[in-house]
């Protein structure tokens, strides 16, 4: 397969993506800071984000901008919502964006029955519900590496196993869980998807609080029942709907960690305008205006393969699922880069919890973890690429 | 336009190419003779109607399109996998330049022999002592009545043994701070006390010449602009080479194999994954970054069109372009190993030969057009906004 | 000292070290409690022979030997396996400064307790406003008869809240040239007017601490050298400082797991290749570079001794061994994927957390002690004279 | 099997080292020129050295450094060698030090019958024998990929098969030919080493001259005649000999190679301080002292590592192995960095065959690439150090 050079779709942000981008950066502004962040952090905080401004952002119709209007959603793309993440990602304002939308909604909308996608997508769309994905279970992502079984029962099933890094999970009404119901871990087939509430007996929640302050557990499985009616899409065939689902939620993940990266950024440029020593602005060092140089030409390329996915990704284009490895390899390389000469630019202030930047360098980095790192996803880009 | 009418265009572009380019154009690997002779002719019918130059006005060879229009015919160009036209000197900086500053005369004299690429042009810029600091140049042209009498010697003058023109940076008046003593003259390379000697690469032979001037004397009407113009001038030329610098890093541009054919050549598994893991990962990221950088241009040209354009593109595609040609010749030449060691003769294969002295050849991407370190210079300063 | 003899001390070393090191401390993973502990008990068997500060005299503590035992003992200490002492601002900065620099009294009042690190110091240099210019310095301390009265505040002073020393550089002279106006000062940490805040990190609590002088009465007898001298004795403490920062890149000192060990952990392949041979190839990067420090921190060790060292040594080592631990941070990081994004609780591996809490830590590598951007104009102006 | 971490042999230069490593650099500036070796490339010397001076390196004693006096040699080690080789590397001075005593010559010590031994090593050492090693046979080192057969014939043997990339083999007085007696390509196993003298009827030999206008050649055997008494080592057990002989090969040749990237670097600092721009010397752009620097640290590590490797080997430690795959593959990434940052800091003068710059990025490429790259090499590491 190779790649289409010339996307349909302008890489130029619309009028309308240009709106929506302005009255995200002001909502952020406006409503969030790391004082916030902070609070969350050293308090403990169980959920790590505000269920009260994540229904505001759902009356603004965020929420539901990927999902059809029949659903309670707005009916645009991909696109539209990488603006909103971006603007976000800059802030570092938390919410369930990807485990509710880019991952669970999604995954309902692409696999559910029409029953599941009436029953959830209009209260996932008003900022009711917030559903969590439960898949993995190692380290390294490794998406068909799944051990936890769903053993066939009278009423259905019964799911055994643990479940790592549910993001979101703490404070879920849902959790989106994926078993095995044949084959063997590592195995693409044989995986099927269980939607369980929360409060199901024979759940155990562990909170595992990340070091970018966003709520993840650790869910143990004992032997909980799942009616058919519980699974969501084809038994064995989770695969098909999660591999469009994860190229979804990279490509919407990349967007909000570019974000991230692009904010760190200007922090730097800012620091080095006003930090003076020996007598003069440290900016006006050439070495660092180099580094800075080059990291500036890293993050105008992590813009368009970003853009270029999202957009390949809406008019389900045959290159979207390389564009979209594309995107999150490229930005999580530049996002590291970016963390790494942020904090050395910032020198020994930057070193200190009261200065921001850390919290930006430490998003980045479960950012950039999170569904596959840099050379995980060159790895499937080469793979789609036939070599 | 209105969309009906662009598709129609659409239509009318694919119909002709379907005619016009010559499928050996589009394969990977062709006879070089054949091939050469192919170019040629095919270039030949773009030029006649005028789509080496699109935008272009008619009257001055172009073939008048408006942007879209110019958008669609791109497109469909690529679509066809037709070879672009070599990169002219003419064409691609001297014109652009000649539309904006020329004069009605200078255009209607030059323009229509550049869009038929029949011209050929050379620029006159860099000096020996005068690389990065290209303002500190000091071939001067001295006002003689109605003529400018030039002396010096200008360095990097690709093809100007060959050419018919230089358009050229000359210092009018040495008593003006640097940057405003430079002005820009077209000089006919026929001209008597015009001396050119080629210069010889770590590649090998090269385009590229010296060129010296001894008492050259070049009619005033051929200055454009006015005197001390020239600094703003080059500028603006600047930015057509850099742009066209940069594009070689796109990767997909008339090479003899692509990077993952040459690793399955060199490391095995015709079918499955490129056998050296290691080397395949760096195949990717090269691939998956030449991808990066035409979607880069691709997005430059439509906030443009969408009026969001921003000046930093030249300098970024030039030196993010080049990095990348360069890691991409590297990156060639451990893949092919000893076989990557030739320099001449039968015991190696032709394409591997090319390959190795396009690696050569490549190191100079990073140092004209303006080193890459005064691109980051220009970034960090004009856009970052980073002190002096 | 013959061969023989070195040879006969080489054996002593041996036998004491199997007699008296723990087993415990040679073993890769150990109770964390038990190791603390015997840890401990080790240093003070070493402190108690003197070989914490081998090669200083023995009437301050030391040991007395002569550099090629020292190479010795330290050869056989780490054939053993011994841990290094932790990192002791007495020990290895102002230890090795108060021998060269201070006067009888000083040596013989500070030297033994240090030797037997049971004096804990702490180190006074930088401020909010002069980091990389430490020159720009502006604690105060005013002569005022017998005494120093010092104002003002020093930042990333390690260990402040239990140190009970400071070495600390105040400016004497307000209208000397920036660098001339500095000394050198010991300051006993329970003088009244000196309070102490800990710094927390991106890492988590630290052992950083601000320190604040509020009139701090120092006696003018804890002055080193002379008043102006200050400068010339923080750049020769640096030195210390640096290649104790470089180091940290060896790669092979009390670390919980090897690098291979937690790559096969996280990747699989118990007895073969690394699983990933891309995340391989990094891990073998990351070894044998740090195999490459430690050849060359003994290399320096070697050309000392034979009089062919060089002073660049310390900005090198600290710039390419704070580098190189960054690249190795970095690299865990990427091999533990999410088990590395853990901050607390009980749901992580306890050594993954203290892996990723270690990587944020390591980013300050690159800035203490002289941040690399330092490092690289002193090695550009004085080791390869470049032109300023 | 893990490193030791402390060499018993001191890595500064010894005394007689020292006097060694000026009398070669001495030698080589008054001996050498680049405009030599542009003669030779110019005018397409068919063996791109000079016979006669290898003559005098012979009696100056250095071509029978490695070797014991008994078969003329100087009974020195590899640590020596390479302070000779480095000075060379110094100046481009092209010799066959790689191929006659690196290659053949340690091959015929290490595997060599006492008659071999006597016939040739004398010989060599006093310069009068050339000895080219042809093993390989594709583009990327891989000593075992060998397709050449030795059948079994009435007399002995007959080899056909095509040796590439024959370092010095022109002019040669002996090939030492790698072929297989049993087994596969790929296989270590069934390996033997044969030695032809040249003119030996069937070998077709064409020259492939190379980038850095040393001398190769392209070996093609038909049906070539070989007697027992031409089988060097055992039969079937080449690869025994050959490891340790590429070993000591590899340090060698990292030794050249860092004099050659230790006089480019050098170089590009002179002009550095003379090139003028803007006014100034570009030496006084930060940018530019920043790389030189980092260039400096890379090359005080590789003096280092070569270092030990070459004395490891000398002293047949455990670790020599892992230690000459260490050397070659920090001096290869090295001089690969060294070259490009030269060319690029020389800018357009560096781009002209008129400055001896291109030769030594040229030499440096060769170098890098002969024996395995830093890829290969650190494969190799990772391989002997059970990972």
């Amino acid at each position: 397969m190779s790649i289409a050079t010339e996307p349909t779709a302008p890489l130029a942000l619309s009028e309308e993506q240009g709106q929506l981008q302005r009255a995200a950066r002001e909502f952020a502004a406006a409503r969030f800071s790391t004082a916030q962040l902070r609070a969350y952090r050293d308090e403990r905080d169980p959920l790590g984000y505000s269920r009260a401004l994540w229904r505001e952002m759902a009356e603004l119709g965020w929420t539901g901008i990927p999902f059809p209007e029949q659903y309670g959603g707005l009916g645009l793309g991909l696109a539209e919502l990488g603006v909103v993440l971006e603007e976000l990602g800059r802030r570092l304002l938390p919410t369930p964006f990807l485990s509710t939308v880019l991952l669970t909604g999604r995954a309902l909308l692409l696999g559910g029955s029409e029953a599941q996608k009436q029953a959830l997508l209009p209260a996932l769309c008003a900022g009711e519900r917030v559903i969590a994905l439960a898949f993995q279970e190692q380290g390294r992502f490794a998406p068909w590496q799944v051990a936890t079984r769903a053993e066939r029962s009278a009423a259905g099933y019964r799911l055994s196993g643990e479940k790592r890094f549910v993001l979101d999970g703490a404070g879920a009404d849902h959790w989106l869980a994926l078993a095995r119901t044949a084959g063997r871990p590592g195995e693409r087939d044989g995986l099927t998807l269980f939607l369980l509430d929360a409060g199901t007996p024979g759940i155990d929640c562990l909170p595992t609080p990340l070091i970018d302050a966003r709520n993840a557990v650790q869910l143990t499985l004992r032997e909980v029942a799942a009616g058919p009616h519980q699974v969501v899409g084809e038994v064995d065939g989770a695969a098909e709907i999660l591999e469009p689902v994860f190229d979804g939620a990279a490509a919407g993940l990349a967007a909000e960690l570019l974000g991230v990266l692009s904010e760190a950024f200007d922090r730097t440029l800012a620091y080095l305008r006003v930090r003076r020593q020996f007598g003069v602005p440290i900016g006006s060092f050439q070495a660092l205006q180099h580094r800075a140089a080059d990291l500036f030409c890293e993050r105008e390329l992590a813009i368009s393969v970003t853009r270029a996915a999202l957009r390949a990704l809406d008019a389900k284009r045959p290159d979207a699922p390389a564009l979209a490895s594309a995107a999150k390899a490229r930005v999580s390389d530049t996002a590291n880069r970016v963390g790494r000469e942020s904090i050395q630019m910032f020198g020994g202030i930057g070193m200190t919890d009261e200065e921001d930047i850390g919290l930006y360098m430490k998003r980045a980095r479960a950012a950039e973890t999170t569904l596959g790192d840099g050379a995980w996803h060159r790895d499937r880009f080469a793979s789609i690429n036939g070599y | 336009m209105n969309p009906d009418e662009l598709e129609a265009f659409r239509a009318e572009v694919a119909q002709w190419l379907a005619e016009h380019c010559p499928a050996i154009l589009r394969e990977p690997r062709a006879d070089p003779g054949a091939l050469a002779a192919a170019e040629q002719g095919w270039h030949r019918q773009r030029a006649a109607r005028g789509w080496l130059a699109p935008t272009w006005p008619v009257e001055y060879g172009g073939a008048g399109l408006d942007p879209e229009q110019a958008r669609v015919l791109a497109q469909e160009l690529r679509r066809a996998g037709a070879r672009p036209p070599p990169i002219s000197a003419g064409l691609s900086l001297l014109g652009p330049v000649l539309l904006a500053r020329g004069n009605e005369a200078q255009k209607r004299r030059h323009l229509p022999g550049i869009a038929r690429d029949e011209m050929r042009w050379c620029q006159g810029y860099s000096e020996p002592g005068s690389g990065s600091d290209l303002a500190s140049l000091s071939t001067r042209a001295v006002l003689d009545g109605e003529y400018y009498v030039v002396d010096g010697q200008k360095i990097w003058t690709s093809h100007a043994d060959q050419a018919d023109w230089m358009f050229c940076l000359v210092r009018t008046d040495p008593d003006a701070p640097k940057h405003e003593g430079i002005s820009f003259l077209l000089i006919d390379m026929k001209t008597a006390g015009i001396s050119v000697a080629p210069i010889r690469l770590i590649s090998g032979p090269s385009a590229f010449c010296q060129t010296f001037f001894d008492g050259v004397r070049v009619p005033r009407e051929n200055l454009v602009g006015q005197p001390g113009d020239g600094w703003a001038i080059a500028r603006e030329l600047l930015q057509h080479e850099r742009r066209a610098l940069g594009s070689i890093g796109r990767g997909d541009l008339g090479r003899a194999r692509t990077l993952p054919e040459l690793a399955r050549q060199q490391l095995g598994a015709q079918d499955g994954p490129i056998a050296d893991p290691v080397l395949r990962d760096q195949v990717a990221q090269c691939e998956l970054d030449s991808l990066a950088l035409r979607l880069t241009m691709a997005r430059a040209a439509d906030e443009a069109a969408a009026g969001q354009g921003g000046e930093h593109v030249a300098s970024m595609l030039k030196l993010w372009g080049s990095e990348l040609t360069n890691r991409r010749h590297e990156l060639m030449m451990t893949l092919l190993g000893a076989d990557g060691l030739g320099w001449e003769g039968p015991g190696f294969d032709a394409t591997d030969l090319r390959t190795t002295r396009q690696w050569l050849r490549a190191k100079g991407n990073s140092i004209e057009g303006g080193t890459n370190e005064i691109q980051r210079n220009l970034i960090a300063k004009r856009f970052l906004e980073l002190p002096q």
